[in-house]
């Protein structure tokens, strides 16, 4: 390590320009350890105080072959000095750590984007992967945009010169590289990273030491080199008061079914069986046993939800998570849960179907799977989550109407939500719901029998009467039951009656939901309708289109079954309904079916979260058209 | 049922028989050998040394898993094949139940076979009773992984090509710490089988040759009507010995299988003396080989029981000294994290 | 056998009175073979050349104790001297073997209809197992029809008292007694069934041949005792000439998919697991073996449509047949399968749902299952039939469309389809479509580089290449795949257009199925739209609708997806739909959604036929209500 | 590829290995065990004695079941757990063609488990491969149903629970007729047991050490960094010998449990000869449990092997029979039935 260099910690010399927003996007290979990067990058933004969103986006395979075109993984962050609601549409500044990684994603960059490239990586190997038949740095492939040639390589292993570790491993350190200097670009703290760095290898201090001297290389180059003649600086956000902290939805989701144990204080239950992008919740889940959570790494999906729902018989807060193939062998046994009326989470973090289809990238094409995937008529609520924050709290939710009402509940996430990052403001534990009214274990009733499909007349929910307490032994099943007695019935008049009660209850939770609240200019006549992950990006056009002066509504779906009571009140306002959805137009066709509203779709099939300009046109385009 | 204590202590109510059985009539062909069984399991039932509400009956789809139904306990009725998971779910939320899972050769070795060996190398602390009748009786005759081959059933009108498990060798492999047979008619046996098996810590499997007098009537009878003859007993550290005058012994050959031999012309010393509670499952193994199907002599007994630490005791286990470790965990610092922010207006 | 009673088969003596339609309903307890009785019957009222409809209805269990309540099985015949559509509403005569059976089946009985009763069966303890406090042979609650008093069981243990054979065997022919009185009363033939027994008692002829003594002592009870006055014809009915049979649901299914298997020219292969109302496909197909049939009973429903899809792959016909919860088991192969896009054939013979449900009850509530049970955006079309032998030409149809477009089709049946039988007019085998022009598998095509997603733009099918083509080797499976090249591909574009692609491959077929016929008034105001099962009550009730000089109009839908091309603008033509379904409104949904008309259902969900005179009732308040 | 025949006639075209590698990027982390099971896999194929077109590979989900993409053969990158069902009905479907399955400890032993212990007993023609590396590695590094107790990984962050499968024991509990054990880096080794497993009539299995080099590393080590003294070579009809010159043995005690033994302190006729194709699975059983799992001697090779009917043969076989009797079906005389009626106008 030169000595020379000034320590990144010192105040940068350079020039700073102030921005109110910026989309940077790491790329590189699956080696290149961008996500990582990327990740860090995030925290010390966090740790700027701007306000962020995240979509890392990276292959299925957990290595595909170096240099190769499927191998490239990336991470894009969006950071403002304003509240932001997604990852950006398309990046300001683009790290390619390598030919394939600027084949792939140079087409996103803005034009007149900044463009940092690792010119160690362009060999005619890796050019030849990347199917470049010249160098892109050599020919016109990059005009229109700012470049700046940097060898990340030669220089990170250059910067560790003193250490004594094998090329190989000094090579591995330029993703440090890379962070340092976009570090320096944007003047984000560094004192965090090092910490992090120290923290992660504090196994290794050599390697720490080694990672940090390349960080701080790439700062210092950054601020001591010509070709960089300012940094950017990004004020922090004016977010509403509180404490924040970081978080993605996979991690407040786990928060969430955590929180909804004590607030409900019961035992939690896992059971599950570990699935892209779902697992992480199983891995959050499983470290905190001091809450009273036991987690089960099933056989397989149908192992999983059934040790659930045995849990839930046993008076458990129990809860299933995985991702839609693991839903399809799920579905016998949520037709199980909700036969005998037993509470039960079940979480679906969507990815790309159908099939196996995308395993790594997001999607919102399972809700009717969620709604209708089972034999026979087995109504069953849906809860979905908007953004990764939102996780933990569509948690608690999806826990209260399961306990109160004694059912299987949906509650939808995607893989954007999943892996996303974003501020969150740290709930304060006191202003959570009480979740303890919901639970009651039925106690015996001296001397009446007891009857294990008498409902509560106001929710309609049976008795939830666990093994264990004397006097209420009794049998369930998935058999038709006699309506109160609970015995097998093959009667006809009585199959229809539960069938009716069975649906009934599902409805009568309207009236216990909140109602569908308009974001919106009064006098619109479109409504713009959502549900899930597509929150942020919905919101971000409908600001865009107000902001050429056209009026527009929004109202974004929490409850997916059943709607919010308002539900047709508000649709009947709008001339128009526009439903953009990652899917080919499944909330359509429920709003369509129930509400007889001609629900028109914007249906983005890609994997990837809206980009919000082509979102924004949809919506202007219908706004036009209906006022003319 | 009487009560042996006054007013709600810890001991345990002297219940009868009838304690254990349900209001709900009993749905099964006359004639059928599941009677035999539910007669068995209830009048065992008083001496299991549980209270009647920490008894949970879990059973998949078949006639045999209507059994719960005809339990005065817990009961669930689930669905086909899926009974084990469920009762691993039920057992690991709440470890002080006993938890029992009644299956059949259909919905415990055909679509239920995974779950069926993931709880026995798990060794939740279930005890599961196989009712193998060869056949799907529920579904009115195909035949089913037990079935013998060249069985022409419904499915099979020209005989079956599949060769069937043995229900013993295949827990075996599967690394269970508890595996016994017995037969429905053999009320003594049975019942001691049911009680070993339940008062064993871990999982427990029995297979129990059940009749199914519809579809498959007689698929035991070499067993059952010459008992003598055809069943060899395993009682742990006696010698197997069997025949009307216990004059025919199993010996073991130098590659491990079992012959059966005239006890007379070997040396005590040569003949098996059965060890149940040997780690190495090899010598239970071999005897599951003995008969590959009910139509030769055909050992009945435990044939495995062994110590292995209990999964849902585990799974308690690590809870508790997580929260000797980090105490009760608390809501508000998990929520904050490590690392926070504020904002001030 | 007394030689005094004339024999049967001679011209009997009692005067005739003429029918046209009767309903007789056979009742008696699980163990007293009233099933066989119902269905030799019905074989004999085929002999006598009437058109009939059946219901049997039985318990889930194999034997219910007997002489209880749940262990009553029933068997219901609809016949006439014109075409029926239905089973009957309610029977006009009534047998009932024992207290139970009349306990349960009374109150279905017309007012003033016939019954005949077994008294022998009304012992104490009977009478108990049925609840009645008192003999009902005794008090008032026989008032009303015309009732026979016969003491079967004993007269049975008379006729034979010739033969050597254990009492409890001579009772057992009590059901053949039963069949002889009534075969005497309706003017049946008896050659068949005299024959009937001696084949199916071939083995032991002392059996058959007391059987047949029972018969004939029934028929000859009827001719000679005074209580029956007289006797009753209902003449042949006037169908369309032709060769016509018996058949069942269940057995039309199989024979469909024979033929389809022949049709096309391909080995046909069925990967099944045994689940009621479903398995008698399989041990049918298991039976045909010489007509290049294979049939593997798996070990669980997974496997069953795995190796079905696995024989799709190496070029076979291949269909998997379950019922709900199997299906529930198979949807993540049907998503693989339509994600490989291979024909295959996934039939469901619904019964009552949800969950375990009602195994031996009608329902139609898995069309949304079919339609949405799958994760990911996953269209495929779906095919009903309407009647017992439509079973045949639905199943032909299915195979159609499965191979043509290369998708998983599923194919609905239920429980009420599958066990009622029907005359069917035998088809003309050279009139049967054929399906060679389907088929095509690839072959290499010199030099060029095989594309396997390369459609065929007319039916937008990728092409069949079997195992076993030199050349053609390639890989498929269920992740996303790049357009006409079919390697891996998670290009967000590509993938939003394969989504586009798939779903535009089964709207297509729209253009390739018969447009909708409708039946009905021109004129009318209203629309009765069904599918599935309920086609006979639907029709039989629109009759007795227009029979009151109301006008009103009728479609059936045999396609559920796509639907027929000229759905919307029929829909489009009337005032009022009505959609009449055996579930809480499923096609409702579907017709709202697609088409935002008011559908307005008739949902009964009783596990039985709708009785066709509630149906009408509901049908006239609708006509009422438009044109008032 | 050359052919050495004439424009088609019936011989083998003279393949060479790059006849059978496709052109699709190999996509497993640098390092991985997969690559060498892969070469293995594609330099036997010359030798197979099969047509290219006439080999399928069918795989479930994980990086192993990425397998087929590599072959230039026919190819089913199916569902999780699911390649062994769908593979018995693409050899039940055509019986000529050569079908391999691939899979791992996760797709074959924990969801799949299931449909691989029937595939066994079942014993239609396939080649099973097992690619066992003890750990999910496509969902980045869960504990598998072959992982030792007390792993750390990242669902059980306080180590996991329950007691692991052993493979080969499993298969032999499930009357499979062939079972071997091999290693990925073993290459001649792998190459023989691959080879004799494809000619094998039936259903075969072969688990494979794997080294996941990402998520558990070395997991294999003890037994492939010291091969002379930590893999017993299972050879039919030799004394089973190891360490450097052999002088360890392994001996069978009188209850059927295996013991390694100095070789000079026994005379040569106690010690144990393999005998792969014995009837009875006791021995290849007692063979399996010599090391529960490989951190400590552990027997590779053929454990059983031995004929039984082949399902999807017998399938076929049944059809032809009933062509042979009944003729080919008619379609007419099938419709019409037995019993009709005719209307007349
Ligand atoms: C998912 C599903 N598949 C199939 C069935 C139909 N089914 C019910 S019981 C049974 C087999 C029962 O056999 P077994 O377990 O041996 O029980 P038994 O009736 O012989 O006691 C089958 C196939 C079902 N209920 N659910
Ligand atoms: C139905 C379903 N459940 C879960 C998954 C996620 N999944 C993919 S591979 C895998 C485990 C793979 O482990 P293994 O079979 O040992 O293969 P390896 O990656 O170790 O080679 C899992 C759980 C899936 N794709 N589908
Ligand atoms: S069918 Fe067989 S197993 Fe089922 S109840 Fe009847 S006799 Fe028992
Ligand atoms: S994760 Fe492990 S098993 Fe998978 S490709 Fe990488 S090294 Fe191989
Ligand atoms: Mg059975
Ligand atoms: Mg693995």
């Amino acid at each position: 390590m030169s000595d020379t260099l000034p320590s990144p910690t010192e105040q940068a010399q350079k020039p700073v320009e102030r921005l109110d927003t910026v989309t940077i996007r790491f790329a590189g290979d699956s080696g290149d350890g961008m996500q990582l990067t990327g990740t860090r990058f995030t925290s010390a933004t966090a740790d700027a105080h701007n306000d962020l969103a995240t979509l890392p986006d990276f292959p299925a395979e957990i290595r595909a072959p170096a240099g190769s075109l499927p191998g490239v993984s990336g991470f894009q962050l969006h950071f403002a000095d304003h509240d932001i609601l997604t990852p950006g549409d398309a990046p300001d500044v683009l790290v390619a750590m390598n030919p394939a990684a600027l084949k792939t994603n140079l087409g996103d960059l803005v034009s007149g984007g900044t463009l940092i490239v690792n010119t160690d990586a362009f060999t005619r190997g890796n050019l030849k992967k990347a199917a470049y038949e010249t160098s892109p740095l050599d020919d016109s492939t990059l005009e229109g945009y700012r470049v700046f040639q940097v060898p990340i390589t030669s220089m990170t292993v250059g910067a560790l010169d003193s250490f004594d570790l094998p090329k190989k491993e000094k090579q591995r350190s330029k993703n440090m590289f890379a962070l340092g200097l976009m570090s320096f670009m944007f003047s984000r703290p560094t004192q965090g990273t090092e910490e992090w760095l120290r923290a992660k290898f504090s196994k290794t201090p050599e390697v720490a030491e080694a990672n940090i001297a390349a960080f701080q290389a790439g700062w210092s180059f950054g601020e001591t080199t010509e070709i960089f003649s300012h940094r950017y600086e990004v004020p922090p956000a004016k977010l509403p008061p509180g404490i924040y902290r970081q978080i993605t939805g996979n991690l407040a989701l786990s928060y969430g079914l955590i929180a909804a144990g004590e607030l409900s204080g019961l035992p939690f239950f896992l059971g599950g069986y570990p699935i892209t992008p779902a697992s992480d919740v199983l891995h959050e889940l499983s470290k905190h046993k001091h809450f009273n959570v036991k987690t089960v790494q099933a056989e397989d999906e149908i192992a999983g939800i059934g040790a659930s729902l045995g849990a839930a018989f046993a008076g458990n807060l129990a809860a299933t998570v995985t991702s839609g193939p693991g839903v399809a062998l799920k579905t016998e046994t949520i037709g199980l849960a909700l036969s005998v009326e037993l509470p039960l989470i079940v979480i679906n973090v969507q990815r790309g179907g159908p099939s196996t289809g995308l395993p790594t990238k997001t999607e919102q094409s399972d809700l009717l799977q969620a709604m209708y995937g089972r034999n026979g008529d087995s109504p069953v609520p849906i809860i979905a989550a908007a953004t990764p924050g939102d996780c933990f709290y569509a948690a608690i939710e999806a826990a209260r109407i399961a306990l109160k009402y004694r059912t299987p509940v949906f509650l939808l996430s995607d893989g954007y939500l999943a892996n996303g990052a974003e501020p969150w403001m740290v709930p304060d534990v006191n202003s959570l719901p009480d979740l303890t009214g919901t639970v009651q274990f039925a106690a015996p009733s001296n001397g009446q029998e007891f009857m294990p499909f008498q409902r509560d007349p106001s929710t309609g929910a049976r008795p939830w009467a666990i093994p264990g307490t004397p006097g209420l032994e009794h049998r369930i099943g998935g058999l038709e039951k006699e309506d109160v007695s609970g015995n097998i019935s093959y009667d006809p008049d009585n199959h229809h009656h539960m069938t009716m009660l069975r649906q009934a209850k599902i409805q009568g939770i309207a009236a216990d939901i909140p109602q569908l609240v308009v974001d919106g200019d009064d006098d619109a006549d479109v409504l713009v309708a959502g549900w899930g992950s597509t929150y942020g990006p919905i919101r971000q056009a409908v600001r865009k289109v107000r902001k050429t002066g056209r009026k527009v509504a929004r109202v974004h779906f929490r409850h997916l079954n059943p709607f919010p009571a308002n539900t047709e009140e508000v649709l009947q306002r709008y001339q128009r309904i526009v439903v953009p959805e990652m899917n080919t137009g499944q909330l359509s066709l429920l709003l369509r079916a129930q509400f007889l509203v001609d629900a028109r779709g914007y249906n983005q099939v890609r994997g990837l979260p809206f980009t919000t300009q082509e979102l924004a046109s949809d919506i202007t385009a219908h706004i036009d058209e209906v006022s003319s | 049922m009487t009560t042996i204590t006054e007013a709600g202590g810890p001991e345990l109510p002297q219940y009868t028989k009838k304690d254990f059985t349900s209001d709900q009539e009993v749905r099964w062909c006359p004639g059928c050998g599941d009677y035999a069984i539910l007669a068995n399991v209830q009048s065992m039932m008083p001496d299991l040394g549980a209270r009647r509400e920490d008894v949970v009956f879990v059973s998949g789809i078949g006639c045999s898993s209507r059994f719960p139904y005809y339990m005065d306990t817990y009961g669930f009725h689930s669905i086909h094949g899926r009974a084990p998971a469920i009762a691993t779910g039920v057992a690991t939320a709440n470890p002080d139940l006993k938890v029992f899972v009644i299956t059949g050769d259909g919905d415990g070795l055909s679509i239920g076979g995974n779950h069926l060996i993931h709880a026995l190398r798990r060794n939740a602390n279930l005890t599961i009773i196989l009712f193998n009748n060869q056949i799907y009786g529920l579904t009115k005759g195909q035949y089913s992984p037990t079935s013998e081959v060249g069985k022409i059933t419904k499915s099979t009108p020209f005989g079956s090509l599949d060769h069937p498990f043995n229900p013993v060798s295949v827990a075996l492999g599967a690394e269970a710490s508890f595996v016994a047979r017995s037969i429905d008619t053999e009320r003594d046996h049975l019942r001691e089988m049911i009680e070993a098996a339940a008062a064993h810590e871990g999982a427990s499997f029995i297979e129990v040759y059940q009749n199914c007098n519809i579809f498959n009537d007689g698929a035991f009878e070499v067993v059952k009507d010459q008992p003598e003859e055809n069943q060899i007993r395993l009682v742990h550290g006696e010698q197997i010995r069997f025949g009307a005058d216990g004059e025919k012994a199993l010996l073991m050959s130098a590659k491990g299988a079992m012959s059966i031999v005239a006890a007379a012309d070997h040396d005590d010393d040569e003949l098996m003396v059965h060890d149940a509670h040997r780690e190495d499952p090899t010598l239970a193994f071999a005897l599951s080989r003995v008969a590959l199907s009910p139509t030769s002599p055909t050992p009945i007994g435990i044939f495995r029981q062994i110590n292995r630490p209990v999964y849902d005791d585990q799974v308690q286990a690590q809870l508790d000294a997580d929260v000797a470790q980090r105490g009760e965990g608390d809501l508000a610092t998990l929520l904050a994290g490590k690392e926070t922010w504020e904002v001030t207006t």
